[in-house]
């Protein structure tokens, strides 16, 4: 389903005609509130946050290259224990990937959230991002939007993510509603597509005309995709090199102090309590001396290649690639790097996408009675 | 002198099939190297990634996971659900250097006493033909 | 694969006469599992092979059955019998098919019946067989000239080697088995 | 556990008498299980695979609920039941009371090794000098007179082959445990008279006999025979038959009646023979043909030493007896053998192939040529050999053999890679069960060529390295070359089946198999007496485990009508400490096996090492566990140690495994505290390394399996198991034959059952059937059950109803019944689906559009009420698998040409003149149904058979046409004469099938399943077959799988002594290796839920928690591996404990 409907620009400044959409949006009696990356008071952050009055949407700033939480762990919050009511929320494609993941370990649901979802210009990294609002204060979101748009660096100091930069889904396909950025004229309208009935429903009930497909859009998709795609493979051959061998994985997980923050920031690691941190991993004193008397030393604290292997195996069929672990590392090991490398053969292995839908199983649930007849025995 | 290598070759095996396999090997008096430690566990489909990967961090040689045949699988199913686990984790561990030697799933129905013999001869020999593992000597865990 | 060349109607409402049914009756247990035909030496020489026979014989196509050489060819040897997994009595079956061909006088049975009649009619006459009578009865018999001459040669390489006579041994009695025949005649009737 | 009074005898310890013996041991009887070989499993033991899944499934007969009550182990290891009393090499030989109070007398064969000191290390086997045949592998290979039965089994006690020995004592001085029992001393007592008039004969036997050390004396006629007779005992009589003055015969007869226990062996010359053979009916044991060869006799003298005497006998008494000693095969080597067998080496028959291809066969499991040992590439598989075969005297069908051999190409297949090519020649494919016709799909698909024709005969090739096949197709006669022939040998009665109907006064059928009543598969003429799996004609394993619970029901329910109790007997159970509170201390012993282990290791470091671990306690040496001394001293060890945990170490830890019980009394402890290891393994160091290195090297291996174990140890689950109350009662949903059959079995154990029948009246399908095809009456059956069902007050009749909704699982259901006007609550333990099948709807063959095409049950009800007059027709046919074989619908309905069958003869009964046509794929007339085929060939009843790509075709007239006109032609190939064939036919009746009727809605609040074509889905189909994989729910009849009313009946049976089991107690108690939740670690993803199996997860409607049901649970760890972060664990292994493992396995690397 891809219908196109258009809304007619108010005036020159693009975020105000979004707020004045968004705003449309919550006007409608069946949503209660508006889940939308808001600038607050404090710090100068951006941060999503949970808006009922419409007038408050002054605040909205979905276009602002923050990306402080993955927001479908807030989606999470809202939803897991069941909501009585119809919310919509305004997210990047890759949240609501991982939003598609907690939906199938019911960690989420979908009823009740009406997704926004808008093209993707990418984010910085938190500390990045309060440089760069600091070089461009006032119009930060604006300037970064037109700069990315016409493909030029938004700063001179500072990259956007790593994870941004090799992130070749772009585009919210989960959205009930997207607004599309790339290869639409901008001046002429905002370019809404209806993803489902919902999407078509509310943009009918908000008074959006009907449109023609913008021409353009598919071409500056293709190339904008094959361009990410070709930085994401090289980025996949990097690591790869980097972690080859065990000793190599290690040196690359060298800084790990297992404070755990990576998958606390993690959309897809989902446990109330991680397993490394239970008594499953509350090793007896004497196995300490035990370890350390069989190879002479033990690194402490201990679990710690052990613990990212074992979250690979957990979640990486389930990693959407939105780069909050390595935002979340404080000793800056690159993990999104090492994450996106393994998860895209790990679910290429089981023909599984992260976050594509909900109708397909995670793979570990599921098998057939017939399949990788490769793998069994010990023939080379 | 130098000593040949000796892998070290742990073996999760399933309580209904190949552990009666490698029963009837031993009491067959079939000759295999002893370079195997068998966990027995009471379906393939309990064998936790956890386990192997402590196993091969710990510095095991070789891990060798096996069960009952596709269909005789005293739980139904465990077997083919380990058979996707293994699929994750020879993905994952392969990135990493692990040789596909050193990670093994087989099939071993409980008549087959031989068949687990000559599965470890067959291991032990690639494995000595790799080398040890390099976690062997390194602290990693 | 079936050439179905004729197909065959098959409803009770036939009104033929009911000769096969007594051979029915008896091979109705035939399950057409082949056997016969694999023990058969003949087989290949037949254009039926016997358990196509069988079933044409169970299926009452009595036209069919008179028709094919397949019984004419039956050298008795009793293997299909001895091997029948339904112990059935085919080789007695074939010989009633013989019996039934000669007495339907059936074009296709015709030179066999004569075949046989004139050969015991010589046994009749001389107790043992006297060749040539015999085949000059059967050439007479078949009323075609050209059986003599395709048999001319071998008869003259028998001649000469001394196999065969052309004069009838007269040392031994004549009709020694007359009242044997007789008996036979009687008994077949009776029957 | 509960136990209750009573108790049964099963004879045969196969599959089936397994199966029966877990019924009733489950349901609390003490059982005793004989089988008169040295080991249980029957046949399956030889057989590593099993179709459909080309495997081996049989511990899935274990119990599911209250598992530990059974050890947790491959049954080809062996069986233990607490309450299951397994006595092999044993046969018995008389029984003798009525239902409730059989007294059985048992005959145990010795076996010479005293089971106790036997570990099984095969040193005896090395040292005897005597090769026989190996019957374990079917011939094919050679093992000695002293033998371990099966490979597998535990314990692996030797045993010996009395009528191989020779008693030469060879193995006795190696037995390291002087286990072998062949003192010499005791044969001065044995006294032999030996009876002959030719002086040589006498002078010869004594030397032979008197060098064995036995008491000989001689007679030189029979007169003098007795004459020695009434004035002294003997045990053993040689008598020649052949004498001057008086016969052996009549010496024979005088004999026994001076002493009526004395064995008499006959010895008689090659031409009397017969007369031999004769005078064991009157009373002599045995014969022996003269010449005699020392080799051979003197086995058989020894036989008689060995097994004379009472001291083998035992007298069972027993409530029931359960007879499932099951059947022989023919020996294809009899009579004209045209294939071979015996001549050529590479014909072998199924067994033998099963055997050729076993990982513990002759071969190891490589596919090779018996001849020569070389590859096979080409192999054919030869059907109903002494099967259908009236001149093997064998007008039945052996049922099974279609599919083994389906299995076996497909295994020959796949064990060469798809190398080897297959090909079965057969008569009627038989797929009669719900599986099989995709099982044969697949098997086609895969490869394997079926070739329908009848094999004439084997012969060797000319160059004699292979074999010439000849056999004929409807093309003609071929012949064909092939390395291996494998003979689809059919069934034949067991040996033992006449005596049992002598024994009993059973009755035998025309074919010497012992005949079930009308009805019934397994209930005899003799109340108490019940038949189990092919002792009444082969089955295949679904049906062999449905007959055998069926029997089991039957004998639960005499010993419970004759008041053998199924109330609890209180045990001594748990009269162990509870030490699940405290910390493990640890004792380990080690056995210094005699001083053998001593200079292979250095034991004070070990012993240092191993008290290290501070769980350990204690670290002792005692030497030679094995001996009876060395035992006792462990066990005063033991005594007073204020240890929680025992670890013994040992040479041989299987041997000891039954002696875990001895250990733990004498320690008081739960026996799971117990754990005996072995720590002698075969790769001790070796090499050139310094003997330092040795023993650091040893050292180290002992070591590390001590500290597995004792890591293992620590974390067994000693928390006392969880019960759960338990509703008494049933509900079976279903009012036809199946559903009556298991509300009456239930009730007559005297529990409760709820009926709910959706119709008016009881009986099902019963109501329209009128006869089946042997005659039996079907309402009389319909009447009398129904009658006995409305008399029972425990059974509660719910007529116009049905169950609206049924919440809980195992143990604690509970159902809203609708009749309609209102809605009745039942609580209940156990809910039966006996809901039925109807026949299948069709749109085929003109179906529809002529009252003259009707469909089979039209058939029967126009026959019934007089609208079908068979004098008013002159022509009927019949088309079989309409719609039916192949997909959708791809499952055979088994029952369709029986019907078929007993319309056609029903036809040419009322009118001879009519003409009767079956158009059919294969005929699946299996079993004794076969002789109705050839009753209806021997009646001129014609059959065509059809393939599915090429189906006949039918016209039906216009309505409006001429009356005169034959109501339908039907056109068919006829591939014998290879033709076109027109049929007009006055009626065309349709075998449809049967589609099963189940109550979709109810199916998932009960966790069970659906299989594809709408049936219940089993647990497991051959093994678990009444059953869903959720406990508590079970289901019979045609909701099952298509199937007669005699099987619908034993499938009911099978069902009810499921739920009896599960009901027969107050509570039920869970088992220890159970999945538990912990709650404060979960979040409720609910993964877990969808890997079990068993459907033994559910989130609790008040708490939102996810928990387990701990009757439904099996302990298989799915859901402990998918839970990432630990909040779903096993009650046992944790995966500390897990981790302990590994650290120990790793430990001196």
């Amino acid at each position: 389903m891809t219908d196109w409907y258009k809304i007619d620009r108010q005036g020159d400044d693009l975020l105000t005609d979004i707020r004045q959409f968004l705003k449309s949006v919550l006007e409608l009696d069946s949503i209660r509130a508006l889940l939308v990356p808001s600038r607050l008071p404090m710090k100068n952050n951006v941060m999503p946050a949970l808006i009922s009055r419409p007038e408050l949407l002054d605040e909205a700033d979905p276009l602002a290259p923050a990306f402080a939480v993955n927001s479908a762990k807030n989606l999470s919050r809202l939803t897991r224990k069941g909501l009585d009511a119809n919310i919509a929320a305004v997210l990047r494609p890759c949240e609501i990937r991982a939003h598609v993941e907690l939906v199938k370990l019911h960690q989420s649901a979908s009823e009740p959230v009406v997704i926004i979802g808008l093209d993707c210009l990418g984010a910085f990294s938190n500390r990045s991002y309060q440089a760069f609002i600091q070089e461009n204060e006032g119009a930060a979101s604006e300037a970064f939007c037109k700069a990315r748009l016409a493909g030029a660096e938004p700063s001179n100091t500072v990259e956007i993510s790593s994870a941004c930069q090799m992130c070749e889904q772009p585009i919210p396909e989960g959205a009930d509603i997207t607004l599309a950025l790339y290869g639409v004229k901008l001046d002429e309208g905002l370019f809404l597509q209806a993803r489902t009935e919902r999407g078509r429903e509310i943009l009918d009930k908000i008074g959006a005309k009907g449109a023609k497909a913008p021409e353009e859009r598919d071409q500056v998709l293709k190339q904008l995709i094959k361009d990410r795609t070709e930085r994401r493979d090289q980025v996949f051959e990097e690591t790869a090199s980097a972690v080859n061998t065990i000793k190599k994985l290690s040196e690359y997980l060298a800084g790990c102090v297992n404070c755990y923050n990576c998958r606390v920031a993690c959309p897809a690691c989902y446990c109330r309590e991680c397993v490394f941190t239970t008594d499953v991993f509350d090793h007896e004193p004497l196995q300490y001396l035990q370890w350390t008397e069989r190879k002479g030393v033990l690194k402490m604290p201990t679990d710690t290649v052990f613990y990212h292997i074992t979250r690979l195996v957990h979640m990486s069929t389930a990693c959407v690639g939105c780069g909050q672990c390595s935002n979340a590392c404080p000793n800056d090991i690159p993990l999104t790097e090492l994450f996106r490398t393994v998860a895209h053969r790990t679910q290429a292995a089981f023909d599984y996408q992260a976050g594509r839908s909900q109708d397909e199983p995670p793979p570990l649930l599921v098998f057939k009675e017939e399949e990788f007849s490769e793998i069994v025995g010990v023939g080379s | 002198m130098e000593e040949e290598f000796e892998p070290t070759i742990i073996a999760f095996v399933c309580n209904w099939c190949t552990y009666t396999a490698a029963d009837l090997a031993g009491t067959s008096r079939l000759i295999y190297p002893p370079n195997v430690r068998l966990i027995r566990v009471m379906c393939t489909g309990m064998v936790d990634p956890k386990y192997i990967i402590k196993a091969l961090l710990d510095g095991a040689d070789a891990v060798l996971v096996s069960g009952c045949h596709p269909g005789d699988c005293h739980y139904i199913n465990g077997n083919l659900k380990a058979r996707r686990r293994m699929r994750l984790l020879k993905e994952i561990l392969s990135g990493f250097g692990i040789e596909p030697e050193r990670l093994r799933l087989t099939w071993i129905g409980a008549s087959d006493g031989i068949e687990f013999a000559n599965t470890i001869k067959e291991m032990v020999a690639q494995v000595k033909k790799i080398g040890p593992n390099s976690c062997k000597y390194q602290m990693v865990i | 694969m079936p050439s179905a060349e004729i197909s065959l109607t098959i409803n009770t409402q036939e009104t033929e006469e009911d000769i096969l049914g007594p051979l029915q009756e008896e091979l109705s247990a035939c399950i057409q599992c082949g056997t016969c035909t694999a023990s058969c030496r003949n087989a290949q020489l037949m254009d039926f092979t016997p358990r196509r026979l069988w079933r044409l014989v169970l299926m009452g196509q009595t036209e069919e059955v008179f028709h094919s050489k397949t019984f004419a060819l039956c050298s008795a040897c009793y293997y299909c019998t001895l091997r029948c997994p339904r112990g059935l009595p085919l080789t007695d079956a074939m010989n009633t098919l013989k019996q039934l061909g000669a007495k339907k006088n059936v074009a296709e049975y015709r030179p066999n019946a004569r075949f046989y009649g004139s050969f015991l009619e010589s046994v009749r006459r001389h107790g043992r067989i006297n060749e040539m009578e015999f085949m000059r009865r059967y050439f007479i018999l078949m009323k075609n000239p050209a059986i003599p001459i395709k048999f001319t040669p071998l008869g003259i390489r028998l001649l000469r080697k001394g196999k065969i006579s052309i004069f009838p041994d007269k040392s031994k009695t004549e009709r020694p088995l007359d009242q044997f025949f007789q008996r036979v005649e009687e008994l077949e009737r009776q029957q | 556990m509960a136990r209750k009074s009573g108790s049964a005898l099963v004879i045969g310890a196969g599959i089936s008498g397994i199966r029966s013996a877990i019924d009733l041991a489950e349901t609390g009887y003490h059982v005793f299980l004989v089988d008169k070989a040295p080991h249980i499993g029957g046949i399956l033991e030889q057989l590593d695979h099993q179709f459909p899944t080309n495997r081996c499934g049989m511990c899935k007969l274990l119990p599911a609920v209250e598992p530990d009550q059974a050890s947790q182990q491959c049954l080809r290891r062996g069986l233990f039941h607490d309450n299951i009393e397994i006595l092999t090499a044993a046969e018995i030989t008389d029984i003798s009371g009525e239902a409730g109070s059989f007294c059985a007398t048992l005959h145990q064969h010795p076996t010479l090794v005293d089971p106790n000191r036997c570990m099984g290390c095969g040193e005896c086997a090395e040292a005897c000098p005597v090769e026989v045949k190996d019957i374990f592998n079917a011939g094919l290979s050679t093992r000695k007179a002293i033998y371990r039965p099966a490979p597998q089994s535990l314990p692996g006690t030797y045993v010996i082959d009395l009528s191989a020995c020779t008693h030469c004592g060879q193995c006795v001085p190696v037995c390291p445990t002087g286990a072998i029992r062949m003192a010499t001393a005791d044969r001065q007592k044995f006294k032999i008279l030996v009876v002959d008039d030719e002086l040589i004969v006498r002078d010869s036997l004594r030397a032979l006999l008197a060098d064995e050390g036995f008491s000989v004396e001689m007679a030189e006629s029979g007169e003098a025979a007795l004459e020695r007779l009434t004035s002294d005992a003997f045990h053993l009589m040689l008598l020649d038959i052949k004498m001057p003055g008086m016969e052996g015969v009549d010496v024979l007869k005088a004999a026994l009646e001076i002493q009526p226990e004395l064995q008499v062996v006959m010895m008689t010359a090659y031409a009397t023979i017969e007369t031999a053979v004769e005078s064991i009916k009157t009373g002599a044991a045995d014969y022996l043909v003269k010449p005699f060869e020392e080799a051979s006799l003197l086995p058989q003298i020894y036989r008689f030493y060995e097994e004379g005497g009472n001291g083998g006998q035992r007298i069972l008494d027993v409530g029931a007896v359960i007879i499932a000693a099951g059947c022989r095969y023919f020996d294809p080597a009899e009579g004209k053998d045209v294939f071979g067998y015996g001549i050529y080496p590479d014909v072998v028959t199924h067994l033998e192939f099963e055997r050729l291809i076993s990982g513990t066969g002759p071969f190891g499991g490589r596919l090779v040529k018996p001849s020569d040992g070389r590859p096979v590439q080409k192999i054919a598989w030869i059907q109903c050999v002494g099967s259908r075969d009236l001149q093997t005297d064998s007008d039945f069908c052996s049922s099974i053999c279609c599919m083994s051999a389906v299995k076996e190409a497909m295994l020959a297949r796949a064990i060469s890679g798809g190398q080897v090519e297959t090909v079965i020649f057969y008569m009627d494919m038989r797929v009669f069960e719900k599986p099989f016709q995709q099982y044969l799909d697949d098997a086609k698909r895969s490869g394997v060529q079926c070739q329908r024709c009848r094999v004439h005969s084997v012969s060797a090739s000319e160059d004699k390295a292979r074999l010439t096949i000849r056999y004929v197709d409807t093309d003609g006669a071929h012949e064909a070359l092939f390395d291996l022939a494998v003979l689809s040998v059919g069934q034949r009665p067991a040996e033992n089946a006449e005596n049992f109907s002598e024994m009993l006064e059973l009755e035998l059928n025309p074919w010497g198999y012992l005949a079930p009543r009308p009805f019934s598969l397994t209930s005899t003429a003799k109340p108490g007496v019940f038949l189990g799996g092919a002792v009444a004609g082969l089955t295949d394993i679904n049906d062999a485990v449905i007959r055998a619970g069926a029997a089991a029901c039957g004998a639960s329910e005499a010993i419970h009508k004759s008041g053998g109790s199924l109330e609890a007997v209180e045990s001594a159970d748990d009269q162990v400490r509870d030490i699940s509170r405290e910390e493990p201390n640890v004792l380990v012993i080690i056995c210094t096996c005699s001083d053998r282990l001593k200079p292979l290791i250095d034991m004070d470091a070990l012993l240092d090492r191993i008290q290290a671990d501070p769980s350990v306690s204690q670290c002792l040496q005692v030497d030679g566990l094995c001996s009876p001394d060395g035992w006792a001293e462990m066990l005063e060890e033991l005594k007073g140690k204020p240890v929680n945990r025992v670890l013994l170490a040992t040479c041989a830890a299987n041997a000891y495994a039954h002696k875990r019980l001895e250990v733990s009394d004498a320690a008081g402890l739960p026996e799971k505290a117990v754990q005996i290891i072995d720590v002698f393994f075969s790769g001790w160091f070796a090499g050139d390394a310094s003997a330092k290195e040795q023993t650091h090297y040893n050292t180290g291996h002992v070591e590390r399996r001590l500290k597995f174990a004792i890591a293992g140890l620590k974390g067994i689950n000693l928390m006392p198991a969880e019960k759960i109350d338990v509703y008494q009662s049933a509900l079976v949903v279903g009012g036809g034959i199946a559903g009556m059959t298991a509300a009456l079995a239930i009730a007559g154990h005297g529990f409760r059952v709820e009926l709910v029948e959706k119709t008016g009246q009881l009986g099902g399908n019963l109501n329209w059937l009128n006869r089946t095809i042997d005659g039996a009456d079907v309402a009389e059956l319909l009447q009398s059950t129904i009658s006995r069902v409305n008399n029972n007050p425990l059974i509660n009749v719910h007529l116009n109803s049905a169950v609206a909704d049924i919440q809980g699982a195992i143990g604690r259901f509970q159902s809203t019944i609708d009749d309609g006007e209102s809605a009745h609550m039942a609580s209940h333990g156990v809910t039966i689906l006996a809901t039925g099948g109807v026949e299948g709807p069709t749109e085929s063959y003109g179906y529809g559009r002529s009252p003259a095409v009707m469909t089979q049950k039209e058939f029967e009800t126009g026959r019934a009420n007089g609208q079908i007059d068979p004098a008013a027709l002159s022509s009927v046919a019949m088309i079989q698998c309409v719609d039916c074989r192949e997909p959708p619908r791809n499952y055979c309905s088994r029952i369709c040409c029986l019907s078929a069958l007993k319309h056609a003869l029903y036809l040419k009964e009322q009118n001879p003149d009519i003409s009767v046509y079956i158009l059919y794929r294969d005929m699946m007339t299996y079993g004794f149904y076969e002789t109705y085929y050839t009753q209806a060939r021997r009646k001129g009843i014609t059959f065509f058979p059809y393939t599915v790509e090429a189906k006949p075709e039918v016209t039906v007239p216009e309505e409006n046409s001429s009356s005169g006109a034959p109501a339908v032609r039907i056109t068919t190939t006829d591939p014998i004469i290879g033709r076109s064939i027109q049929i007009e036919a006055d009626l065309l009746v349709l075998a449809t099938g049967i589609t099963p009727v189940l109550p979709g809605e109810l199916m998932p609040k009960l966790d069970a399943e659906v299989d594809a074509h709408g049936f219940f889905k089993e647990a497991d189909f051959k093994w678990r077959p009444v059953e869903s994989l959720a406990a508590g729910v079970f289901a019979c009849g045609l909701a099952l799988s298509p199937r007669s009313i005699d099987e619908s009946i034993a499938s009911a049976e099978a069902a009810a002594m499921r739920a009896v089991r599960m009901i027969s107690c107050q509570h039920l108690t869970a088992g220890r290796k159970i999945a538990v939740v912990r709650h404060s670690l979960c979040s409720g993803c609910q993964l877990c839920m969808s890997v079990c199996p068993y459907g033994a997860r559910e989130i609790d409607p008040e708490s939102g928690r996810i928990e387990v049901n701990p009757l439904k649970c099996q302990g298989c760890g799915a859901c402990a591996v998918i839970c990432p972060n630990s909040a779903t664990i096993l009650a046992e292994g944790s995966e500390m404990e897990m981790f302990e493992m590994i650290d120990a396995a790793l430990g001196s690397i």
